[in-house]
Parts: C-alpha cells; structure tokens; sequence
C-alpha cells in the first residue's frame, strides 16, 4: 500500500481565481524518493503543502500512512522554500526548535544538532543570529532543522536552490544517507533536472492550467548510488530524456 | 567629550528657564498665576530639606507599583487569554471595548466610596488605567506574526500553547514594551487622579492642598517631581527592555 | 461599654494602661477635606492622646467635598461626617435617614470677593458680570445663589464661571470681576498679594452654619454614647485651640498637609476659631444647633431650587448629644 | 442566525444585570452608593426624553475631537519629524520623554487659569492626553521596517522623504492605528476631567454637579453615555482601518 | 578605464570575527558580463553588495565610474539574493517603485512595466499581491522591476537560482537581450557553471578565509550567444574546465 494517496485532488485559493490544481493523481510508496518538476508558479510548492496538511484540497482526498489527511502529521517534516528562521534565536537554536515543542532537549540532542549542522557545513557558524547568515546558509540551517528530526516522511521544497556545486553534492550525499538509513519517504521539489535524476527513484512532472501530473518517469539506478554516477553515460542519457521531455511538454503549453 | 545634540538640548533647556523668569520678572506677573523658576527651585530645595515631600512621594509610589503591577498581570494576562482562545474573544470583546472605552478615571469619586479609603481603591485605578494600553498591544503584537513563521509552527504541529510562548510572545515583545512605556506614565497620572478625589497623602494629596493654600510654587515644584517620577519610570521599562533584547 | 466610660474617667491622666488594658473603640471620621491645617484641633487631640484617654480609635478619612463625607458615612467607610449643611440636605432628599448632631462651625465662611478697582459694593453690582466659582458642586456656588436670591436675582442676572480651586487667579487675571471664595480662601489669597479688595459676606444674609457633624441615623441609635465620647473630645479641643492656638499650630506643621508654615497655621486656626463661635454658641456651649437657623436655610435653598423638596432638617436635627457633654 | 458566541455575550450582560439588581434589592443598598440598573435605566430614559443631556454631549464632543485633532496632528507629525531627523530626535529627547511623563490631567487647573475658560483649555488638555500615546506608537511604528526593506530602498538611492512615506508610513499604519484606539479612549477621558476642574457644560460638568446633588444614578448613566461615546469612537477607529487596509 | 575597481578591499562585519573578505582586487570593464561563483558563505553576496555601495569597505577603496564609492549610485541597479517586495503593493505596483521614487510613472512607464513583466513571464499575475506568489515568481518580479529601470550597472545576486530550467533560459535570453542592447555592465552571483559560462565574458572564483578572487576564468564565445551553444562541445568544455577548477580549489581548501 502507498504510503501517500492523493485522489482527484484539486485547489483553489480564491474563488474568483480558476484552480491552481486539479485532478491530481498520485501514489508514493513507503521509501521512496520522488521529486517534482514543473515550471515556476505551476503549483509545486501548492502540491506539497497538500502532501504536508498545510493546506486543504478543495476537492479529493488525500491519504497518508492511511489516515486522510487535515493537518500536518506527526510523521511529516516539511522543508519551505523560503528558510523560515526566528531572528531572535540563533542556528543551533533554530535547528533545536521542533525538538523543543516535543520535549525538553537533553545533552545528545544537542550533540546530535551539532552534529548536524556539521554536517550541512556550518559547524563554525552555530552561534550566528539569521541575520548574520549567508541565504545559502540560512538554507541550511533548516536542512539541519529537518534531518535531525530523522523523520518518517520528509517534504522538500526547492531545498539546494541556494547552493553551490560543491555544496550540494556534499549534501546530496547526506540526504541519500539519512533517507537510506530511516527509509525516509521523501518528495522532493526541484528545478535541476540532474539533481531530480540522480536522487530520485521517480520524477513527476507538473504542469497545464490548472496543474496536474503531466508524467511520471521513473529513475531506475541502483541504490546506493555514488557521486559518480553523474558522469555515467546512462545517467546523462537519462538526463538528457528527462530534459527533453520537459522541453517537449512545455512547447505544447505554449499559448 | 559630551554630544553636540547633548549641548544643544541643555542650552535649550537653558534658554526656556531664562526666558520664563524674564518674562515673570518683568511682567511682574503674580506668583499665583506664574511662579518664576527660581522661586521653584528654591520651593523644591525647601520642601526637600526639610523632608516635606518624602510620606508623599512614598505613597504615590506604592500606588503606582501596585496598580501597574496589578494592571500589567491583567492586561498582559487577558491579552494572551484573548489572542489564545478564539471563543473567550468573542465572548468578552464586547466587554472589553466597554472597559476601555470607559472613562476609568472619571470613576474615581465611586471607587473611593466602594473599596473606602486607604491604597486600595488608588491601586484599582492605576490598574484600570495601565490595563487598556498594555492588553491592547498584548493583543496587537501577539497577532503581528508573519504567515511564514505561523506555517512553520503549523507543520511542526505546535500546539497552540507553544505557538504563543516560542512563536507569538517574543514577536510581540517590542509591542508589549510600547505598551508599558505608554502604561507606565498613565500610571503616575492616574495615581495622582486617584489622590485628588481623596487621600491623607500622596504627591495628588498635595497638588490639592497647595491649591488649597493658593501655593502655585507647590502645585509647580509637585509637578516637577510627577515628572521626573514618570520618566524614572519611562527610562526603567527602556532599560529593561534593552536588558530582555540582549538577553 | 459602659465600664470602658467608667475606667477613662478614673484614669484620665495614665492613657497608657487604658490603651493596654481595654479596647479602644474605633470612631472613622469621613472630612469633606484632607487633613488641613483648618482642623489642626483633632491633630492636638490626636497628638494629647485624647482619644485614646476616651477610649476611643480615631482615624481621618479624607475627601473631596461635603458630599465624599456624607456618602462616605452611608457607604460605611467611616462613623461620622465633618460636612458642610448642603451636603447633608441634599443626601436627605435622596432618602437618606441621616442625623445633625453638632455644630462644628455655626458662622457661614463664604463671601464674594472684588478688587477695589472694579467697584463692586453691592450683590447688584453684579448684573450681567463675570463672577467666578470654583464648581457647581461647590459651597461657592450654592452661597453666591443665595447672596443673589437675597438681591431679588437669579444665577442668569450674572455669568457663572468656574474657576476651578483656583479662583483668585482669574480674579487676579481679571478674567472675572468677582470670585466667590471661603474665609481662609481669602486670607491664602491675601497672602499672595491680592491687593485691595472688596468683601461681601453671606452670613450677613444667610448664616448657614458651615459644617456639622453628622452620622447615619444607624449609628445614632447604636452609638450614642461613643458618639458622646468624640464629641466631647472634640469640644475639649476646640476650646483649648481657642487657647492655645501657637500649640495647635506647631502640632499642625506635621499633621496637616497644608501645615508647613507655623505662621499661616496661626492665621488659619485663629479664623477658624472664631468660625466655631459665636454670642449665641459662646452662651449655650460649642455645638449646640440653631434649628431656626437650620429651618431658614432649607427654606432659602427650597425656594432657590436647589431643594425639590422639603426635608424638614428640624426633624432629624438633635441636640440630644451636645446636652450630654460638658 | 446569531453565532454561539454572541448569544453567550449577551447572557453574560443580562446575568451580570440581574445579579446587580437583586443584590441592591436584597440588601436594600442605597442609591447614593449603587442605584440600581433599573433605576439607571428610568433616569437615562428620563433624561434623554427632557434633552436634558443633549447640550452636554455636544460640549464634550466638541472638545474630544477638537482635542483628538490636534493632539493626532502634533502626535503623529512630531512622531515623524522624529523618526525622520537623528539631530531633531537627539535634541527633543529629554522633552519628549518628559512631557511623556508629566501628568498632564494635573495640569488642569494651570490650564485653565492660562487658557482661560471656555473649550480652550479643555481642547488642550485633551490633545496633551492624545499626544503621547500616538507619538510613541508612530515612532514604534516607523522604526519597524524590516531591514531588508530599507536595504532595498536604500539601493535604490530613495531619499529620507520617500523612505517614510512609501516605505515607513506604510509599515507603522498598524501601530498608529493601535496609538488612535488608545488615544481615541483617553481624549474622552481627558475631556471628563478637564471639565471636572471647570465647566459649566459637558458629561464632565454633569459628574461634578451629580456628586454635587448627591444623585449617584444620575452619575451612573452620565459614565454610560461616556462609555457609549468611546465604545463609538474605537469602532469608528477600527472601521477607518479596515477602511485604509481594504485601499 | 574600468567601470569597477576594487583595491585592496577588506570587509570585517563585527570586529569579533575575522573579516569576511580581504585583498579583494577586481576590475570590471564597460559593458562586462562578471559572474561571481563562490560556495555558500564565502561572500559573494557581501562583494556584491560593497559593489553596490549597499556595504563600505573596512579596508581599501571601489571606485565606480571613477568616483569613489560610498552609497548607492544612481546608475547602479541592484538584484537581492531574497526577493524583497512591499506586501501592501501588488506585482506591477511593486515593479514601478523604482521608477516613483524618480518621477510620477506615466502611461508610457506603466506600459513598459506591463511588456518586462510580460518578458518574465508574469503577464497573467500583475495584480496578485506578494503573498499570492509562489517563490519563483515573486524572483521574477524583482528582475522586472530590475530590467524596467534599464541600468548602467546591474548587480545580480542569485536571480534565477529559484526558477526552472526554462524559465531561465527564457529569462537568459531576455537578459543578455537588455545588457546587449544598453550595453548595461553586469555582475552576476550564480552557482549555476553552466549559466555562469553561458552568460559571461569572464568568470571570478572567490574563495578562502577570508575570502578573495582566487582565480579569473575568461569566456570568449563570441555575442550574440545563442541558445543552442550550451550544447556546442567547446561549450560544454569549457564548463568542464570551470568546474574541474572550482573543484580543484575546494580541496585545497578542505580542512
Ligand atoms: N550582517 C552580517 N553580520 C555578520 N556576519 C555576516 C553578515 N552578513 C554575512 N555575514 C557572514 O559573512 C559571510 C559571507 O556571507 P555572504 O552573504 O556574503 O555569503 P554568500 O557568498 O553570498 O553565500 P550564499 O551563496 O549562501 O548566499 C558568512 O559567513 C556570513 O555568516
Ligand atoms: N496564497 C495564495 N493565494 C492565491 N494564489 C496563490 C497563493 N499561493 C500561490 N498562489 C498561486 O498558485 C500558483 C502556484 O503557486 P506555487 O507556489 O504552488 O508555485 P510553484 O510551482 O511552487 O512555483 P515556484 O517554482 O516559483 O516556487 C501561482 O500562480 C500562485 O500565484
Ligand atoms: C470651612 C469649610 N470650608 C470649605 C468647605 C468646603 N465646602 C463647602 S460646601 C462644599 C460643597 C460640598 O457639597 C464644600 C466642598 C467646608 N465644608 N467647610
Ligand atoms: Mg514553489
Ligand atoms: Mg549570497
């Protein structure tokens, strides 16, 4: 069974305004990395604040871990777009703020925050207030904020927009760890098709007014998978498929 | 070395006292009317030495902390209770408007006579009085979150409890401290309202007895000292709150 | 609480084992004023230890205004009223069940005060002028109606300003031409350089006593002899402030708000003395109440429209406790 | 159909009501310390059908929003010219946060011997009244601006002028508006006791002379239309600002 | 004569911390197309910002157009890492601040800001209020209002890191159109090499603690670029050679 359904979904903000989704289709299994594509303003970040219970579809169901979904779950974290920091705490406090509204954080908490926030490259900067930060810094800060809680279901929106080659790899690498390690069931939402490929075992790409799953491709490379599986020919064939895809659904939007 | 704006405000400060004692002195204008400057400074320094104003500035003292301590529980209290529960708010908005836009200090003459005489009926009134400024930027700063971090606290399904004191508490804090700096200085005026309708002592207490005794040098030197209590006051809330923001 | 009367009057002279030994009976005084120096003669009396050698627990619960005093008896924060007649006239229109049981002061302290400049002589002087109050809640303003009732006018024959507590600055401003003002109003005024001014006394028309003491019919009847007690006291300081008037005056420098300077207390008590007297009173003793004069001055204020209606002040005037005391 | 909520507002207004009455018939207090809300009731009822009030609304309206104009012009202008200029701040400081402090309702008497009689004095004092709580709220409002903001503004070489208006102004509308329900309720306030000092007209004047007559049920519904008076002029606050916020 | 000169230009934040840049040395020529790549953190935005005269410089001297930097300049248009816009102003209101705070916008203004919101593709939203956008869009405004002030100089942070593979290239195409066409100097922060490469006439590597121009990579394409050179294997080498060379740096760097 799926561990996320969603069923004729459809949202709409205002009523004055058409859908931005409609009839969406969708089944993730438990474990497995999906990413999403779609142009900017398509309705990716809409998708997955349904995904998160962040918002109601106007119409459907959506389901996870068989429950029907009304707000967030207890299993879900979700990762904005935009990095969403208190100006009054600094990173590790940021980072330290879902496990505080579970419970008191103890010593290996923090420990494990700090381990974090190593790991995501900011080990010299846990004491920096937000505004202090880099924007690529603020990023991550809530990739650390979210891979601590190790969670069940994990949404990403747009996560490594913000960073460097360099930086995104050694990340990437994390995230395939953590999802490896917990079988973390993850949707992530990108615009580097490359990055959908080489992460995922399933791309979904969005588009049409209102937007709706246009296509579904899977990625079949074999897990683990290693940095360098992006020079692999079939991974650049892939790519390069998924590209054209893209390009060729976008040219029959045109208006 | 000092500021020049510093050099500035006192010259100011400078200039208007010597004004006003060339215009008294050469207007002669009578001391009940006008008092000059110096007549005033020399009143204080009398009444100083001879311990005249020490009971009174006492007293309005224990009215001013009581009362806005008492008011700062409730108006703090009930504007977290208000921007907590939906239900209370709708219930008790009516009430709460009534109560603010309520004349307090015109009920003065009747708090007298229902809580009789003494501290307590003064301490009713300050409360009353700083309770509307501070449960109105309470309310105010506690509603001033952004969405962003709202949706944040959503999705880390914060209870409601835990959305006021990590997310809504600390965004309102400098709303609260605009409401102290505003509560803070109706207490001393309301204190001294207080006094007026009846009180053995008290800086109020004495205004009325210098008008009394047509003492306008009094009711001046008085005066003086409200103000340099309110500002006492003023600049402690500005520190403390320099010291949470630090913090 | 007939043995408490019996001990103080065995051991008048050592307070200190009447104070340990029995309870001292609280007696809750409402003022219509704070704790000036014009009744510097309970501070003496505070300051002796008389109450206390008369069993009795004083405290002072300032107001302002006749009508705080009288409403404060009714509400029960205090025992006893030191108010002005107005006050307890108008609480017995409202029903109240009150009793007059002293005479503090039976000389009437208002008057209407003119610069010599303005040339105002007579009430009819007046007509069509500016002439200051402080409030219409206020002694001024009720004795001015009744200056003018007496000059065949009413409060619309003159422009009624109030001035607030203070009134001789406008006069002084010359924003009015006439002020309505007490007795001691006018000696502080003076003591501002007023200057030259004309004086028009209103007990030369109507003398209404100012102040009386006055307790809730309540208290009368259960409290007579404690009532007795205070009065007497009272009675014994007035005539030792007659006396004594330096003495009371030093006493009033600490106790009384308005005390600071020992020579305006002289002043202030020595015109307040001779407010407590008169021939009438010097003959039947302090605090006995003229109810023809009492009856003449609801009459005047039923006929000024402040009354709507009769109150027969008569009837719940008593000598009864003034003729206990000795 | 009427919500939940407003159902329980008015049995809570109605339960309280009722309590009073029965308490005052029961334990047969009188009228001179608590009339009853019937009684209340009967004297408003009386009053309104002599128009006998009427004059004394107008009065205290006249000075409210005489005061209230004034006071919003010097409060929010002075709030501005402050944010605007660090010289003009750092010179007014000690007065602004001195006149913040002084009681200016203590003031009354000096007011009036100054300003003479008449809606003068009354306009003044309540426009002191209004002016510091919406002086603080327009300074708290425009130094709110996000940084990033100002930033932004600055990139774009706006000057100081167009900073405040298109960028500061429109961030501290908010906070002014919270100064204006504040401010809005005080100038009442100050309007009463301005006229409990001196007046021959207004529901201030109505006070004294009811204290004067002993006629407490007269006060009573005199505090009602005051209350009645600010409950208006709050919601008239907060129906600008839906108005400003919907533009 | 360059357009830009920085001369030993240090920067230090609090005088706590190490300063963030140091001996930062770079010359920018008229009508230059710089794009500055760097990791998350190094100071781009920082350097980008002291070009901006948004930052003074600790140390050292900028001068643009020969006169030595201390505030923003007229001529200067400058693009935030963060879309910053007024919540209380919609799309086009919020495109046409620049211009009111030089004038009152005519009709002919409010025309061109409709064809530049048109160009970014936000012909369909321009009286939707911020929070109404998703991210990507609200991207898209602040490059409208960018473009719409045709600059001299336009400073770049990050612009296109929130949109999709297409809409950047829309938007590539519309940007090298304007810096072509005004002969606008441009300073562009990316993380995208492929982008950097297909933009630039020369590419400036910071990096270091404090960080500095480690490195200057030159792009000689030929201009007009057109779309298809991105596939074109001199193209594709030298990004390759770019990307060899960041990752050469990184790892001296590695601590
Ligand atoms: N206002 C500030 N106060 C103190 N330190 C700051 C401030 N702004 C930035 N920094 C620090 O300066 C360094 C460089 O920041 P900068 O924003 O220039 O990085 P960047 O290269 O733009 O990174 P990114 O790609 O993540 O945007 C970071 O370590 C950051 O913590
Ligand atoms: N709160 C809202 N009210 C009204 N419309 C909204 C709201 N949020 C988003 N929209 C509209 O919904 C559409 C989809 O927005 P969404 O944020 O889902 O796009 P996206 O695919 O995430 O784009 P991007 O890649 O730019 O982040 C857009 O047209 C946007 O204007
Ligand atoms: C000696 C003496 N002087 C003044 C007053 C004050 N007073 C006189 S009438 C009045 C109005 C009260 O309704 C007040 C306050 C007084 N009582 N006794
Ligand atoms: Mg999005
Ligand atoms: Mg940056």
């Amino acid at each position: 069974m799926p561990i996320i359904t969603c069923r004729d979904v459809a949202l709409q903000f205002t009523n004055d305004q058409t859908p931005v989704l409609d009839q969406i289709q969708l089944d993730i299994q438990e474990g497995e990395f999906v990413s999403i594509l779609g142009k900017s303003g398509s309705g990716k970040t809409t998708l997955l604040q349904l995904l998160g219970g962040l918002l109601s579809p106007t119409k459907g169901v959506i389901k996870v871990l068989g429950r029907t979904l009304t707000s967030p779950f207890d299993e879900i974290t979700y990762v904005f777009q935009k990095p969403i920091l208190l100006e009054w705490r600094n990173v590790l406090e940021n980072v330290l703020i879902p496990l505080e509204l579970k419970r008191k954080p103890n010593q290996d908490d923090i420990d494990k925050a700090y381990q974090v926030l190593s790991a995501v490259g900011l080990k010299q900067h846990v004491t920096k207030y937000p505004h202090e930060l880099s924007g690529g810094m603020m990023s991550r800060v809530t990739l650390a904020r979210a891979f601590l809680m190790e969670p069940k279901i994990l949404l990403m929106d747009e996560p490594f927009s913000a960073l460097d080659a360099m930086t995104k790899e050694q990340l990437h690498l994390v995230l395939l760890k953590l999802t490896q390690q917990f079988s973390t069931t993850t949707v992530f939402i990108t615009h580097d098709i490359t990055e959908a490929t080489y992460l995922s075992d399933r791309v979904v790409l969005l588009g049409g007014y209102p937007a709706h799953v246009k296509q579904e491709f899977p990625v079949t490379f074999s897990r683990p998978r290693s940095k360098k599986l992006t020079f692999d020919s079939r991974f650049i064939a892939t790519t390069k498929q998924l590209y054209d895809l893209i390009e060729g659904l976008e040219d029959d939007e045109k208006d | 070395m000092m500021k020049r704006t510093n050099i500035y405000s006192i010259l100011l400060f400078v200039g208007i006292l010597a004004a006003w004692e060339i215009v008294v002195r050469v207007k002669e204008i009578s001391k009940i009317i006008l008092p000059a400057p110096s007549a005033i400074g020399a009143n204080l320094f009398q009444h100083f030495q001879s311990g005249y104003f020490y009971p009174h500035i006492l007293a309005t003292s224990i009215e001013v902390f009581g009362g806005f301590f008492v008011g700062a529980i409730f108006g703090i209290g009930l504007g977290f209770l208000v921007a907590q529960s939906k239900t209370v708010r709708e219930i008790l908005q009516p009430y709460i408007i009534a109560s603010q836009a309520m004349p307090k200090l015109a009920l003065a003459p009747l708090l007298v006579l229902w809580f009789g005489f003494g501290y307590t009926p003064k301490i009713v009134i300050v409360a009353l009085v700083c309770f509307f400024p501070l449960f109105e930027s309470t309310v105010t700063g506690l509603s001033h979150v952004s969405r962003e971090k709202l949706a944040l606290f959503h999705s880390l399904r914060a209870t409601r409890t835990q959305t006021l004191w990590k997310l809504r508490f600390p965004t309102a804090m400098p709303y609260i401290f605009s409401g102290l700096r505003v509560a803070v200085v109706l207490s001393v005026v309301g204190a001294v309202i207080s006094e007026f309708i009846g009180a053995n002592k008290g800086l109020g207490a004495l205004i009325i007895a210098s008008q009394g005794m047509m003492d306008t040098t009094l009711m001046f030197s008085v005066f003086i000292l409200l103000t340099l209590k309110g500002i006492i006051l003023y600049q402690l809330v500005n520190w403390i709150e320099a010291l949470f923001l630090k913090i | 609480e007939e043995e408490v009367q019996e001990v103080v009057n065995e051991e008048e002279s050592s307070q200190e084992e009447v104070t340990t030994e029995f309870e001292l009976e609280k007696i809750r005084m409402a003022s219509w004023s704070q704790p000036i120096t014009e009744q510097a003669n309970l501070y003496l009396a505070e300051e002796r230890g008389w109450f206390e050698e008369a069993a009795i627990d004083f405290e002072f619960i300032p107001g302002a205004g006749g009508g705080d005093a009288v409403r404060n008896i009714i509400a029960g924060n205090a025992d006893i009223a030191f108010a002005n007649v107005e006050a307890v006239l108008l609480a017995l229109e409202q029903g109240e069940d009150l009793r007059i049981i002293y005479n503090i002061y039976p000389e009437n302290v208002f008057n209407l005060i003119s610069l010599k400049e303005s040339n105002i002589t007579s009430v009819e002087d007046l007509r069509g002028q500016d002439v200051g109050i402080y409030s219409r809640s206020s002694g001024t303003y009720q004795n001015l109606l009744v200056l003018l009732h007496q000059a065949g006018m009413t409060e619309d024959d003159v422009n009624l300003i109030e001035t607030g507590v203070l009134n001789f600055g406008p006069l002084m401003n010359k924003q009015v031409v006439a002020t309505a003002a007490t007795d001691t109003g006018l000696f502080d005024a003076q003591r501002n350089e007023l200057g030259e001014v004309d004086v028009i006394e209103v007990k030369d028309v109507l003398n209404t006593p100012a102040d009386v003491f006055v307790v809730t019919e309540k208290t009368f009847q259960e409290r007579k002899e404690a009532l007795v007690r205070f009065l007497q006291v009272y009675r014994d300081s007035v005539a030792y402030t007659m006396e004594h008037p330096e003495e009371a005056a030093e006493v009033a420098v600490g106790a009384a708000i308005d005390g600071q300077d020992v020579e305006r207390n002289i002043e202030i008590i020595t015109i307040r003395n001779n407010t407590s007297t008169n021939e009438e009173i010097a003959e039947k003793g302090l605090g006995w109440l003229n109810l023809d004069i009492l009856q003449e001055v609801e009459q005047t204020y039923y006929d000024l429209g402040l009354l709507s209606e009769r109150v027969h002040v008569e009837t719940i005037t008593t000598n009864e406790l003034v003729e206990q005391l000795n």
